[in-house]
């Protein structure tokens, strides 16, 4: 028989103004087994805490109930309390009377009533507990990151420069990401190129970090400490080691007309292509879709010009099984399609674009050369309207996001300010619903193209895009002087929402970490461990878990590195200590559980054994690794025998809880 | 009536939520009557909002919104300002002797290629 | 092909030439119109409001006729079209008003918007197809440039029309090209001619209606056609130089029918 | 046919092959045979038999016989081979210690049947072709064997043999069979009268186990029911719910394993039909996860240790009846 | 005068640690209602709910079972909902072959973010086994003194 302790949380008033805690503690006082009771205003609380341990102490307690706000909070603050009480730790069992009682019901009577059940039903399920170990698996020494833009570039540096081994894989032939597209950066409007293309080089000369680019996960099996990763490597049609990035293929080659997916369509490529001059690796990539060798086998310019010889039309995918430590997700995000706002006419006419064009065209590695021209026509365009929150901030039931994209504010700010300072004979409109501008030097960023720059910002939103005669007319409202504008603009600019990588939901099932409705990555708390992903061994960096802008994704990327580092820099990790674990003199052997562990932590032996009829029989029997479980409970079910069990939620414990309830 | 109960009427009548408004402008940036208004449909949605409802009712503006449903079509939050305005108008023809047209005056603004389909829909607009 | 077809008051008075032509041509491509039998007018425009149903009786009735004949219910005028879509979409999303008409018109089985509501235009492309029109076009409009005149009804609200994309539509243009005419695509043709204000106001409906033809004449084009009769009424009365004609004339003409 | 048997039991005793052999033998009442172990050439002689009412299935008794030293040779009709295919998947009888002899089967007589005909007092039976002449005290009849034949057989689902080492006659084919007519006769019932139904039938369990004993899926080394640590022990129907009970995990904790072979409903003394359980459950599986026969493919993944992302939800798996 | 108590319904909830669980705190922690007859059991997985718990819950006189687990895709164990659906299905189409009522038995998906969901869940359910009454047919007589 256990003996027992109950200890009823106030919470403050969370608990104790719909529960009567004084009546839960008095009424599981007289449960079987429970030797001391006590409410406390927050057993959390230091002081709280040492109430426990006293008691345990006091009166030789082997286990406590704490009724308290879900175990989900708090429940590895007891646990330690008791192992510091010297009992262990997974003699504490948890009543959820606040989350799960006090906070749902207003009717002090049945809130009651309820905690006192959810008490006895803990009590009843603490009879059955028996103290826990838990094994210890080892970690191998290296991190996956999924995503090579400047969330993954600076993750993989920070990891290798505490001496880890870090490989990235990277979907497009080249890292970089969204940054190495963009023009300039805010507040401070230094060259992005200046300043990302440095860090590119650092990882492709870093002696720890590998690069798969223009590779994809394609599995992921095992868990933290010790992840199996089959990865792609899509064929590129190029041998990576002989392929010198020359780069005379990509001026050779007479496939012309291939959308530059860089420069996002805005103009055209070869069929053979490095994305841009700094890419890294700077390898050469044939677009099969494009090639006509590839298509026909007539051709082969690429090869007769290849003083290296590392044109391989043969080339095929490759899939490298590589064992990590730790995953990094950071792959980023992309504008939405504008294909359903077409008032804004961007279907319509080509000088509606969006930020992320804008920017190709203000880039002076873009089409245009850095020169502002209008796509239609190769015009300086002299009037701009820049329309803000296009698919952002809507009310969930339309085509947009309901989130606030973040960059919008700022970017748009940036494209006003250096059109003023370039081209100051353009009149520059910003349509906005708010400015939204927190972040240092942020607000004076926005400030300064207003009141330096002369940029119209008109609170107020554009309600139609018309292309008439070359000119776009805009129509739309002036909220403020209470005016309906009609702008005869030249170029309209949109400020897309911004959305995660297509490719961010299948991975998310693949290692099966959460995800938001939003398809973004769910963080283990939202406030407290924002770069770690419920799942355990996977960690969060960059936009992937919500929308960022440079400077916030490359701290989240530090921070996520730290994480990472500090779990690689761990010999062995302590498992979970409620693992499946078989009655050998149940076991019938029969395969069935081995069949739904996601883990394969089961596997089967032949073993003597003792019959209660003192004869000897060598019997099949299941064993768990508990290294390797991760206490699903699967296994448990699918056995006929009932001879595989969980520590932590055996079918008798369960059936107490279920007693206890219904009685 | 009450202000309060007319906000009730009004809201009843048109199934809208004003407070979904975000306050962007982008209903009266795209409405084709904006000029003939006195109220503008982002202002319909503020001023049911807060109760401002005979002003609404006693302005002209409720009889030039073309029920064209482009504020509607467009608005980011779903909040539909034309079925508010369509209510305020409701709510002041449904009282007795407002109807907005009167069957005698009809023959007056006729001519002989008037669809019937101008009349049944101004006579479902402007009279009980 | 046999489909329910609901002409509409206005179809029967002032646009008796929609009517006529629209059948004519039905009848060469190969379809039967059932004229819904003992029709009432739908009243002109949507009932917006959510607390009442009489308004929105009639509709229902003639929805549970296609219902009843099992085929889908065409209308040519685009107000017609308008109520019929949207008093089906409440019938079949709206919990409250659907009940509520079903327990007014006693109504056995209630009615849940079982019934297919179809433009004329609809009906040519998604029943018949365009290319199947060019098709049987015998006299194809070849050198003329048309622009296509949307205007509100037929558009909006998208979500329950779910005509064409509300914002970029391409039905009408389609429907020109199967013609053998050249579409143009002009400003303002999906934004609204002034509608009933024509009663009241005819400056303000000035001012809608020549935007459009205006856009539509920067274009090109030298016609303009549109499916509605005040539109059409509209558009005339602006007094603009282009002529603007109902597109079932146009389908009459290529079709090679007098 | 049981001669041809018997001196297959002899040749492979006598050869040295096998050490024992298992096969029905004669019980007190001519239609009450009993499996049994045969030694010797001389017990063979005297009691093996093999006729209509050679029903047992056999291959549950290798689990414990193989258990022993040395080979044993096992008969078994078209269906019981499903269940030693069943067996051998889930390692419970080491194939390298069976001999299995398969053989055919026209059908098994159902007693109760035939008494339930009318007839009274009978002595003996014999099959001559698709008659019986029936010896009663009251004098010879004759009765179809149709009409006489057990329900498991009248709705046999193949007579194909699934594995084996030698097979005596020729091999049969999987069959198209109504056995699934019952169910669905009580999946249209009122929910009050399937409930009213199954009160009927399982009020009438006094658990004697029999249903458990015999069948071939219930081989677990110590049953859930039996152990007193499982939480859930329980030795007798003390109340409605036990019955309930003990039938719903017993026929789920066979899901998936269940050959539908029907020694439950044969061998219940309460004749409950118990079959229709399991075969619910075959049915359901069959319509909502693609059709599975269980000890048919060694290799197949079992419903239950298998899933489709897109597999019903329960909801659905109930609009589906309606 | 016999004034008849109104039915309050025993439920029990099984509630995955990952998804549902957490999903049952945040509608806490939103303060959203519903009944207090809801108790809620913590099991690490959909899968690890035994056919057995769930008819043991109705021997010792549960009303209304449901089970809830994380959204098909999303399992913390990657495949455990799967596995619990198939066994639901099963078993919950077999209690309706017995004859039990199929509204007392519910498999719900409800993720850590839908507290919402979980609130109008639990009502829903509450409301509908409140509807049934007492759980007659599957329950053992001698738990009821």
């Amino acid at each position: 028989m256990q003996r027992i302790g109950v200890f009823v949380c106030w919470c403050g008033s969370n608990i104790a103004a719909t529960v009567d805690v004084k009546a839960v503690a008095e009424a599981l006082g007289k449960e079987p087994g429970v030797v001391f009771f006590e409410d406390y205003q927050y057993m959390c609380s230091e002081e709280g805490q040492n109430k426990i341990k006293n008691a345990i102490k006091d009166y030789a307690l082997t286990g406590a109930v704490i009724c308290s706000c879900s175990p989900r909070m708090h429940e590895n603050t007891f646990r330690k309390a008791a192992a510091a009480a010297g009992i262990n730790s997974f003699m504490v069992e948890i009543a959820n009377i606040r989350e799960q009682c006090s906070w749902i019901h207003k009717d002090k009577v049945s809130a009651t009533e309820k905690a006192i059940v959810l008490g006895r039903a803990a009590i009843a399920k603490l009879h059955l507990n028996a103290p826990l170990t838990a094994g210890e698996s080892p970690v191998v020494k290296r991190a996956l990151v999924i995503g090579g833009g400047i969330a993954g570039i600076q993750t993989a540096l920070d990891i290798a420069d505490a001496g880890f081994e870090v490989d990235i894989v990277e979907k497009k032939p080249t890292i970089g990401g969204k940054m190495s597209q963009i023009d300039k950066t805010f507040p401070t409007l230094d060259c992005a190129a200046c300043i990302l293309t440095p860090k590119m080089v650092d990882v492709a000369q870093s002696e720890k970090i590998r690069i798969f680019a223009y590779s994809e996960v394609e599995a992921v099996k095992g868990f933290v400490g010790n992840f199996n990763v089959s990865i792609r490597k899509k064929a590129r049609y190029v041998d990576e080691v002989k392929c010198t990035g020359c780069g005379l293929c990509t001026e050779k080659c007479p496939q012309k007309k291939v959308p530059n997916d860089f420069n996002l369509g805005l103009d055209q490529k070869r069929a053979i292509y490095i994305p841009f001059a700094q890419a890294v690796p700077k390898i050469a990539t044939i677009d099969a879709d494009y090639c006509t060798m590839l298509k026909t086998g007539k051709c082969g310019v690429c090869s007769k010009v290849c003083t290296a010889g590392a044109i391989d039309y043969k080339q095929k995918d490759t899939v490298l099984e590589e064992q990590y430590g730790a995953i990094v997700v950071a792959t980023g995000f992309n504008p939405i399609e504008l294909t359903k706002y077409d008032e804004f006419a961007y279907s319509q006419s080509p000088d509606v674009i969006t930020s992320l064009e804008f920017e190709r065209i203000t880039n002076a590695a873009g089409p245009t050369g850095g020169t502002l021209l209008r796509p239609s026509d190769g015009t300086h365009p002299h009037k701009i309207v820049f329309v803000q929150c296009v698919g952002s901030r809507e009310d969930g039931n339309g085509c947009g996001k309901t989130y606030c994209s973040k960059i919008c504010c700022m970017y748009t700010a940036k494209h006003a300010m250096l059109t003023r300072e370039k081209y100051p004979d353009t009149e520059v409109y910003v349509f906005y619903i708010d400015v939204r501008t927190p972040g240092k030097n942020f607000d004076e960023f926005y400030r300064r193209a207003v009141e330096e720059y002369g940029v119209h910002y008109i609170k107020g939103m554009v309600g139609k895009v018309s292309p008439e005669n070359g000119k776009l007319m805009v129509r739309a409202s002036d909220l403020i002087e209470g005016k309906q504008l009609l702008i005869d603009a030249d170029l309209v600019v949109l400020a897309a929402a911004i959305e995660p990588d297509k490719s961010a939901r299948p991975l998310a099932t693949m290692l099966t970490a959460s995800m938001d409705t939003n398809d973004f990555f769910t963080e283990a708390h939202p406030k407290l461990r924002p770069v770690e992903s419920p799942t355990a061994g996977i960690f969060l960096s960059g936009c992937c878990q919500g929308p960022k802008d440079i400077p916030e994704t490359v701290a989240q990327a530090s921070a996520c590195a730290a994480k990472v580092i500090g779990l690689l820099n761990k010999d062995k990790l302590t498992c979970n200590a409620c693992v499946a674990h078989p009655d050998e003199m149940l076991c019938n052997g029969c395969s069935t559980c081995e069949k739904v562990c996601p883990y394969g932590a089961i596997t089967y032996e032949s073993k003597e054994f003792r019959m209660p009829d003192r004869t000897t029989r060598i019997r099949r029997v299941a064993s768990v690794n508990p290294a390797v479980c991760q206490g699903c409970g699967a296994c448990t079910v699918a056995c006929p025998s009932g001879a595989m069990d969980l520590h932590g939620f055996s079918n008798r414990q369960i059936m107490a809880e279920v007693d206890a309830i219904c009685k | 009536m009450e202000q309060k109960n007319l906000k009730e009427t009004v809201l009843r009548i048109s199934g809208v939520n004003p407070r979904k408004c975000m306050k962007c402008g982008k209903c009266s940036g795209t409405c084709p009557s904006y000029d003939e208004m006195e109220f503008h449909p982002h202002q319909f949605v503020y001023m049911v909002e807060n109760g401002e409802i005979e002003p609404l009712m006693a302005s002209k503006s409720i009889y030039r919104c073309l029920t064209c449903f482009a504020c509607v079509e467009r608005c980011p939050r779903q909040v539909e300002p034309a079925k508010l305005i369509e209510a305020v108008r409701l709510t002041v023809i449904r009282q007795q002797g407002q109807n907005h047209l009167k069957p005698d005056a009809i023959p007056a603004l006729l001519d002989e290629d008037m669809p019937q389909q101008a009349l049944v829909t101004a006579m479902r607009k402007y009279a009980k | 092909m046999v489909f329910s077809y609901y002409p509409g008051c206005t179809l029967r008075t002032k646009a008796k030439e929609l009517d006529r032509k629209a059948r004519l041509a039905a009848k060469e491509l190969g379809i039967e119109l059932c004229e819904v039998p003992e029709w009432q007018c739908c009243g002109g425009c949507y009932p917006v409001a959510k607390d009442e149903i009489a308004t929105k009786l009639s509709a229902v009735r003639t929805l549970m006729a296609a219902k009843e004949a099992d085929r889908p219910v065409v209308t040519v005028c685009s107000a017609c079209h308008n109520v019929l879509k949207r008093v089906n979409d409440d019938m079949k999303n709206d919990p409250v008003i659907s009940d509520r008409a079903n327990r007014y018109l006693q109504n056995e089985v209630p009615y849940q918007g079982e019934a297919e509501v179809l433009h004329f235009l609809e009906m040519l492309r998604d029943k018949v197809g365009f290319d199947r029109i060019a098709e049987k076009v015998t006299k194809p409009l070849t050198g003329r440039k048309i622009a296509a005149y949307y205007g509100c009804l037929l558009l909006r609200p998208g979500k329950v029309m779910a005509f064409d994309d509300p914002e970029n539509p391409t039905i009408i243009e389609d429907f020109i090209r199967a013609l053998g005419a050249e579409a143009v695509v002009y400003p303002y043709r999906n934004e609204c001619c002034g509608a009933y204000l024509a009663l009241e106001d005819r400056d303000s409906v000035k001012k809608k209606s020549s935007a459009v033809l205006n856009g539509a004449k920067a274009g090109g084009a030298d016609s303009v056609i549109t499916a509605c009769p005040l539109c059409l009424y509209n558009l005339q009365k602006c007094g603009g130089e282009i002529p603007v004609l109902y597109f079932t004339e146009l389908l009459f003409e290529a079709l090679g029918l007098e | 046919m049981q001669q041809v048997i018997r001196d297959k039991a002899l040749s492979l005793l006598e050869a040295g092959k096998v050490d024992r052999v298992l096969a029905w033998k004669e019980g007190e009442f001519f239609y009450d045979q009993t499996p049994h172990v045969f030694k010797t050439a001389e017990e063979i002689n005297r009691s093996l038999v093999y006729n209509g009412f050679s029903a047992a299935n056999l291959s549950k008794y290798l689990v414990k016989e193989t258990l022993k030293d040395g080979m044993i040779a096992v008969f078994l009709k078209p269906c019981d081979t499903y269940s030693f295919s069943q067996l051998l998947k889930e390692h419970r009888i080491p194939r390298e210690k069976v001999w299995a002899v398969g053989i055919p089967c026209d059908g098994k007589l159902d007693i109760d049947r035939i008494r339930k005909a009318g007839l009274r007092g009978i002595t003996s039976i014999r099959e001559d072709g698709d008659r019986l002449s029936v010896s009663t005290i009251y004098g010879e009849k004759t009765v179809a064997k149709s009409d006489a034949l057990a329900e498991r057989c009248e709705n046999c689902k193949s007579r194909k043999h699934i594995v084996y080492d030698e097979l005596i006659g020729s091999e049969g084919e999987a069959l198209d069979s109504g056995r699934f007519d019952a169910v669905e006769a009580l999946e249209k019932m009122s929910p009050e009268e399937r409930f009213a139904f199954w009160q009927k039938e399982l009020s009438r369990c006094i658990r004697c186990n029999a249903c458990r004993n015999a069948c071939p899926a219930c081989t677990c080394e110590k049953c859930v029911f039996d152990n007193p640590a499982s939480g859930i022990e329980s030795k007798a129907p003390a109340s409605s719910f036990e019955e309930q009970n003990f039938h719903i995990i017993r026929a789920f904790h066979v899901v998936g394993r269940c050959t539908d072979c029907g020694e439950c409903s044969r061998v219940c003394p309460q004749s409950i039909p118990l079959h229709l359980i399991n075969r619910k459950f075959i049915k359901d599986i069959n319509e909502f996860y693609g059709t599975y026969q269980a000890g048919e493919n060694p290799d197949e993944r079992a419903p239950l240790t298998n899933f489709d992302k897109d597999d019903m939800e329960p909801a659905d798996a109930f609009r589906k009846g309606e | 005068m016999q004034i008849e108590e109104k039915f309050e319904p025993t439920i029990v909830a099984f509630c995955c640690n990952w998804c549902s669980y957490a999903g049952a705190d945040l509608s806490g922690t939103n303060r959203l209602q519903y009944p207090a007859n809801v108790k809620i059991i913590r099991v690490p997985c959909s899968c690890r709910v035994n056919p057995m718990f769930i008819l043991r819950a109705f021997q010792r006189g549960a009303d209304g079972v449901i089970l809830c687990g994380c959204h098909p895709g999303d399992c913390h164990y990657t495949t455990g909902n799967y596995y619990a659906r198939r066994r639901m299905t099963l078993l919950f189409s077999m209690l309706d072959f017995l004859g039990i009522e199929r509204e007392r038995t519910r498999l719900e998906w409800v993720s850590a973010a839908e507290g919402a969901k979980f609130a109008a869940t639990m009502n829903d359910f509450v409301e509908t086994v409140t509807r049934l009454g007492k759980n007659r047919r599957l329950e053992d007589l001698r738990c009821n003194k």
